[in-house]
């Protein structure tokens, strides 16, 4: 490409070659109008390694067999791997033998497809008001997604995903009409108003603060209210956090109401009395954590310093005079010079280093805590075919529940530490303390 | 089969062309891109490359706008060695702009961050006394790099 | 005040009043030449406070009450205090009860008063060639300096501490031709020399990987081969570090030899087969870390990242047209805006929230340290009291140690974690991990 290219291009801008509205799910059409976030965006098919993330779907069941012990009697025992690329979300989903050999909700449609659409139409087969064209923020559109989010989420999986046909999607992220970033997912939308109402402290978003200091009579509502630097990080929070399936109907829900991190939300199912599964060695009430990124972020120093998951995985890339955001979502480590060095003066080697060390005394804490599990696991089983009695194990079992929560929300978060290296080891030392006192427990009174 | 002189003949006719065809590309560059912008000390010309806008937008905003241009952090004053600087960014920046081969975020190479020390060291001479020796150019080890604290001076906040 | 005066001003500042040479132990005399670093040099008898710092010599045997237990049958357990400013070092250190109540050698004088002239004339009483004239680098000077060093050791603290009249003083940091940095503490130049013939990698200190590259002959000499920001924090690592006493001699000994850190300096006293004290609950083979700042800062961003001790705690002052270090070394927090400010861009209360997070975190994840491992001496008391074997209680108290050390070297660190927050976080957890063991171990045969 030569230098007057580039001067050109200096002075291009987006032509929109064809009309896009709130009906447009296929990012291809999306595409045409914007060519080089569709390229990057497509990109999420490559398959990359790191040290501890990357893109290949390995088996975690078998790089890591205690897992099979951790959850025993509990689908993430049958097939766990690690995740991957965007554009597998929905193919994954359906091929797991969490699935495929167990039973689930249509409430996993939430976070695997491009699915305003889906729930609209099911809204409106239910009876929501208006019609697809209205504005998804207006009364009715939010009226008919809410709607459809119910319908879908009591469906049998089978049934809801031949609802859906793509994976996140453009729609999902952008407002057709200005591609200003917007958040589209009801549980999301009902977790950040729950959230904003807690007593926690959130430095991290202003917009969250600012709508605390006013009346509160309406609900918080990101696209309303956010920065768009906040947005940067929250169209992610929409699917990288906790979740559980509140009854009866099963809907997505993210515990919240006491505040963001492992505490509050532990506080917060232990208050509505919530067990994902009973432990098959240990008949313990375990909770299982999924991928909490979003909150863990939160209690980092990027997040405190402004700095949005898209800074660090969508950078900014120059084409010619231009910057587009790197929509090839992915580790930033395959990608250190954009994603960390506009801010860190260091060589690649450096940053990589300083990764390393902070992943690498991550792993080892874990290793710690899941042994120390394990181990507690083994001595309830041990005592209770000794034959102790429930009531005798109530105590050595709750603590279990305390201990496999914690090591399992940094197990389940996929930074291996780097998003908050200090409470991520924090959170690591309180499981292995509860985990060695529930041990103590067993042998005080056998 | 050829013998090594000759592989090494046609190596250097090969070489000689490219070279030419080169310093044609990149001459030309010069001109197009205005590389004699290097020859004035008005930012503006600096700017005259797009991949020049982030600094220049950041100096604008950063505390010495008011203060200095940015040859007067970035050029070494003294005639000689100032003129000889121009050149070699002229060449590099163009050779860089053409070839887009430049590491992205460009950095600052060392040469040049001892000549930006010199030049705070100049302008703040009397401040600095206690802890910098007047001969900034010295080891550098030996005088603070000013830029370790003051990372935003010229372009504002790098975080 | 008219740019004129500040012209003379800026004039006038280097100008030398009086002759400072290797003989100069007067602070008051160098002030002469160097108005405003004695100036700000005094103000370390100023008493402040900060959540976790701060210059009040408080009794902390009575604001954490399980150091009585924690320490029992050390001297710790009778007088441990708050460290405050350098002023009150030496003063601070004969009124210890440590000292008034128990017997110390003149090991002691080492960091807590200026003795290089004290050391060079013990040298030269015990043989050494030379006169004090000689430069401390020269072979004399070093030889004069290193027998002293031994001479006094092996005192007894009252006849030591006759012998030194000024806590640390200028000539112990700076080199009165020139004014360099230089160290003078014949321990840290024996330390670091075996450092950096150690394994450990040392990203942090470039001249000692140069060292490493060369030939390593000779012995690394920081006065000769340690860059300028370097040397602004070797000079602290002179006394802000763990160290023991090495007999037969009682000679200050830094456990460097397999790299600094936690883990490092465990090794070397489990090689050498140190212990300061038997545990006079529990019997076990204990060790007491003091004031490992060095070495934590060591583990930290900051020192990874080139900041050293004096950016934070001798941050530059600007004094009409000149600037200098503020020799008030203290707590950072009571400076913000100079210590920190430069770097980080935020307001004073953003900076202190940061920090205060960072810190309650740590003191948490302490108190439950603390906590396990009294639980551990408490088991191993009571076992051995109902007849438990010295057979039985090996691993117990081999574990408690472990723990102990962990625990300590924390809680001795004076930073509450701010130095190195997830390296801190991560030895609280192995200390947690290793007393719990330590306790089911006694539970499992008593
Ligand atoms: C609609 C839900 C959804 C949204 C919105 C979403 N993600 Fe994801 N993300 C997923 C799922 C599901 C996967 C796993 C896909 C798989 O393994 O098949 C994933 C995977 C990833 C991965 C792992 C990629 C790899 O190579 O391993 C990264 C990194 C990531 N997301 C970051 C982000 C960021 C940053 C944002 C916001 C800009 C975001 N995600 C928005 C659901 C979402
Ligand atoms: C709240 C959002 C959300 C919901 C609801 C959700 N997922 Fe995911 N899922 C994610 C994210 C984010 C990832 C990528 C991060 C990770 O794998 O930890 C992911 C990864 C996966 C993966 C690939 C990695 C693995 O675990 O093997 C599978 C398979 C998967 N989910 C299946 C499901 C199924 C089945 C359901 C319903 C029971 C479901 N998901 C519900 C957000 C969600
Ligand atoms: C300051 C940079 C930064 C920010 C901000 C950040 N991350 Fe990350 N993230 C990382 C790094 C570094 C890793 C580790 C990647 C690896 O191990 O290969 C990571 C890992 C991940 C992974 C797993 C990637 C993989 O390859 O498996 C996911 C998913 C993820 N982050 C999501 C998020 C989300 C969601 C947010 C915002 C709520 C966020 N990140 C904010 C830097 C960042
Ligand atoms: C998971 C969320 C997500 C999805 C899906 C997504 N984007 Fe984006 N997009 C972003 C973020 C974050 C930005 C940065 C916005 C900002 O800085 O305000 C962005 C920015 C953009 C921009 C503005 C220019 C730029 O590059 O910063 C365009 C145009 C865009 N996206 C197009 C698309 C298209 C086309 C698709 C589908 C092929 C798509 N996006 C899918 C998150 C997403
Ligand atoms: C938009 C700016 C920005 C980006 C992008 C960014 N950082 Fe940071 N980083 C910061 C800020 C701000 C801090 C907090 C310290 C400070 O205030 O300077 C920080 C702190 C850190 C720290 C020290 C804190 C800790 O957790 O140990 C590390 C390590 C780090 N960043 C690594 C990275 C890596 C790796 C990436 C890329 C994957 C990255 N950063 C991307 C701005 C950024
Ligand atoms: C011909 C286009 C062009 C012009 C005009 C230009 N630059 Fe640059 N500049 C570049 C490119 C390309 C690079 C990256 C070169 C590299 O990193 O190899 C660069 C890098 C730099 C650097 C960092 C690398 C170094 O040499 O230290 C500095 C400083 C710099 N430019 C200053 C200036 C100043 C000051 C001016 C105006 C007097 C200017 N530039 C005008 C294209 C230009
Ligand atoms: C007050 C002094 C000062 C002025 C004026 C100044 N710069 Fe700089 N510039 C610096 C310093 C210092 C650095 C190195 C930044 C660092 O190392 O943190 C730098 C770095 C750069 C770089 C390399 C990018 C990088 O971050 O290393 C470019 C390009 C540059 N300057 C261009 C310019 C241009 C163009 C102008 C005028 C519009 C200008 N500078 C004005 C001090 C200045
Ligand atoms: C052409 C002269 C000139 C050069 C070159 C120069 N400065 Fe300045 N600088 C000034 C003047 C004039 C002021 C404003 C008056 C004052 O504060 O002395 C100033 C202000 C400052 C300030 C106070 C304002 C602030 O940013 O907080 C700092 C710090 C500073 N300079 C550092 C530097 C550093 C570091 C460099 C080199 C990277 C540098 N200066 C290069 C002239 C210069
Ligand atoms: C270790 C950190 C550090 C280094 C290195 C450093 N400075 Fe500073 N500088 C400071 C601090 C802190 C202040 C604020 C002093 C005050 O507010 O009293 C300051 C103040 C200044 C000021 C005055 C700002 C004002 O408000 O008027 C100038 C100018 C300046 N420095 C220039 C330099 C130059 C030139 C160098 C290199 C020779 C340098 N500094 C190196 C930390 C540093
Ligand atoms: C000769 C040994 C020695 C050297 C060298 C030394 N210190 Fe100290 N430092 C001490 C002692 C002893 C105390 C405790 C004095 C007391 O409590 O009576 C102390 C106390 C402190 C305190 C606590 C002050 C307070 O208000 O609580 C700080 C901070 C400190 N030193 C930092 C440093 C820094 C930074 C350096 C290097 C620039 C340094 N020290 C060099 C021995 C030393
Ligand atoms: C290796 C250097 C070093 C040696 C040797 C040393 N100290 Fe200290 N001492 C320090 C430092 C640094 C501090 C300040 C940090 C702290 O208190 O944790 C300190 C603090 C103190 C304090 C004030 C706080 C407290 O603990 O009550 C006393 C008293 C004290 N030392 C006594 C002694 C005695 C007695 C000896 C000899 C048995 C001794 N020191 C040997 C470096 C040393
Ligand atoms: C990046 C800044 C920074 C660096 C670098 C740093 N410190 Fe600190 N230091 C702090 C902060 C912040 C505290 C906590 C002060 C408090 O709690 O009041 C602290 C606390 C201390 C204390 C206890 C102070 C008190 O008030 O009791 C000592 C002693 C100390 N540091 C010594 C050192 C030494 C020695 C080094 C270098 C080996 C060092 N520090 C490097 C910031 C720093
Ligand atoms: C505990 C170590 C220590 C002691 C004791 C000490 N200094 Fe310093 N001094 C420093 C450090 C660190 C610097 C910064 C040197 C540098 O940046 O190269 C410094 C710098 C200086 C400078 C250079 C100008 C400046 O302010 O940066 C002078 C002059 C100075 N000190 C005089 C004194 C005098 C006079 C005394 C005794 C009253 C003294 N120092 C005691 C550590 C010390
Ligand atoms: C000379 C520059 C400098 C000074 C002075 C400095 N810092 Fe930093 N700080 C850094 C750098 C560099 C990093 C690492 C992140 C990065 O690379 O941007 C960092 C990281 C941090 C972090 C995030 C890492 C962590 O440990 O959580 C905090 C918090 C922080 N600094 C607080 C402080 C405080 C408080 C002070 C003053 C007592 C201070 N800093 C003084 C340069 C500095
Ligand atoms: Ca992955
Ligand atoms: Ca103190």
């Amino acid at each position: 490409e030569n230098i007057h290219e580039r001067k050109n291009e200096a002075r291009e801008q987006v032509l929109r070659i064809v009309d896009i509205d709130e009906t447009t799910v296929d990012p291809a059409v999306w595409g045409q109008n914007f060519p080089r976030q569709f390229d990057s965006y497509k990109r999420t098919v490559d398959i990359s390694h790191t040290r501890f993330g990357g893109s290949e779907a390995i088996q975690k069941l078998d790089s890591d067999p205690r897992l099979r012990d951790l959850f025993d009697g509990y689908s993430f025992s049958i097939d766990y791997r690690e995740e991957r690329g965007h554009a597998y979300m929905l193919s994954d989903q359906r091929e797991t033998e969490r699935v495929t050999k167990a039973k689930q909700p249509g409430s996993c449609m939430h976070c695997h497809a491009s699915n305003t659409v889906a729930y609209r139409t099911a809204g409106l087969k239910a009876g929501a008001a208006g019609t697809l064209a209205d504005a998804l923020t207006s009364v009715n559109g939010k009226a008919q997604l809410f709607a459809g989010f119910a319908e879908i989420c009591a469906m049998p999986f089978d049934e809801a995903t031949k609802l859906v046909s793509h994976p996140v999607s453009c729609i999902d992220c952008h407002d057709p009409e200005s591609m200003r970033l917007r958040v589209t997912k009801p549980a999301f939308m009902e977790g950040i108003a729950s959230l904003a109402r807690s007593p926690q402290a959130l430095p991290h978003f202003p917009s969250i603060e600012r709508w605390r200091a006013g009346s509160r009579k309406a609900d918080y509502d990101p696209n309303a209210e956010a920065s768009r630097q906040e947005m940067r990080s929250l169209v992610c929070g929409q699917c990288h956090v906790e979740y559980y399936f509140a009854p009866p109907k099963k809907r997505v829900t993210y515990p919240w109401a006491n505040g963001l991190g492992m505490d509050a939300a532990e506080a917060y199912y232990d208050e509505v009395g919530w067990t994902d599964w009973k432990h098959a060695q240990s008949g313990a009430p375990a909770l299982k954590a999924q991928h909490p990124e979003f909150e863990m972020w939160s209690q980092g120093i990027h997040a405190r310093s402004g700095v949005a998951c898209a800074d660090c995985h969508m950078p900014y890339v120059r084409e010619g005079a231009v910057k587009v955001s790197d929509h090839h979502v992915q580790s930033p480590l395959l990608n250190v010079s954009r994603s960390c060095e506009v801010c860190h003066r260091y060589p690649e080697e450096e940053i990589l280093a300083r990764v390393d060390t902070i992943q690498k005394r991550t792993s080892k804490l874990l290793e710690s805590a899941e042994k120390a599990t394990v181990s507690l696991i083994r001595a309830i089983a041990k005592a209770s075919e000794a034959g102790a009695t429930d009531e005798a194990l109530k105590i050595p079992r709750d603590l279990q529940r305390k201990a496999q929560w914690r090591m399992d929300y940094v197990a389940a978060e996929n930074s291996m530490g780097f998003h908050a290296p200090q409470e991520t080891a924090r959170i690591l030392a309180e499981a292995i303390d509860y985990a060695r006192q529930g041990e103590i427990a067993v042998l005080r009174n056998p | 089969m050829q013998t090594p002189s000759r592989t090494l003949g046609y190596a250097v006719v090969v070489l000689g062309i490219a070279l030419g065809v080169f310093v044609g590309v990149s001459a030309h560059t010069f001109v197009v891109a205005k590389g004699t912008s290097y020859l004035s000390d008005d930012p503006t010309a600096c700017v005259n490359c797009h991949v020049m806008r982030e600094q220049y937008d950041g100096w604008q905003k950063a505390a010495h706008h008011a203060h200095a241009n940015c040859n007067d952090c970035h050029t070494p004053h003294d005639f000689v060695r100032k003129y000889l600087t121009k050149v070699d960014h002229g060449w590099r920046h163009s050779k860089g702009f053409t070839l887009n081969d430049f590491h992205e975020p460009i950095r600052i190479t060392a040469k040049d961050l001892l000549d930006v020390r010199e030049n705070c060291i100049r302008c703040h001479t009397d401040l600095v006394s206690h802890i910098a020796s007047p001969r900034a150019d010295s080891d550098f080890e030996d005088t603070p790099n000013c830029v370790q604290c003051h990372a935003d001076v010229g372009h504002g906040p790098a975080r």
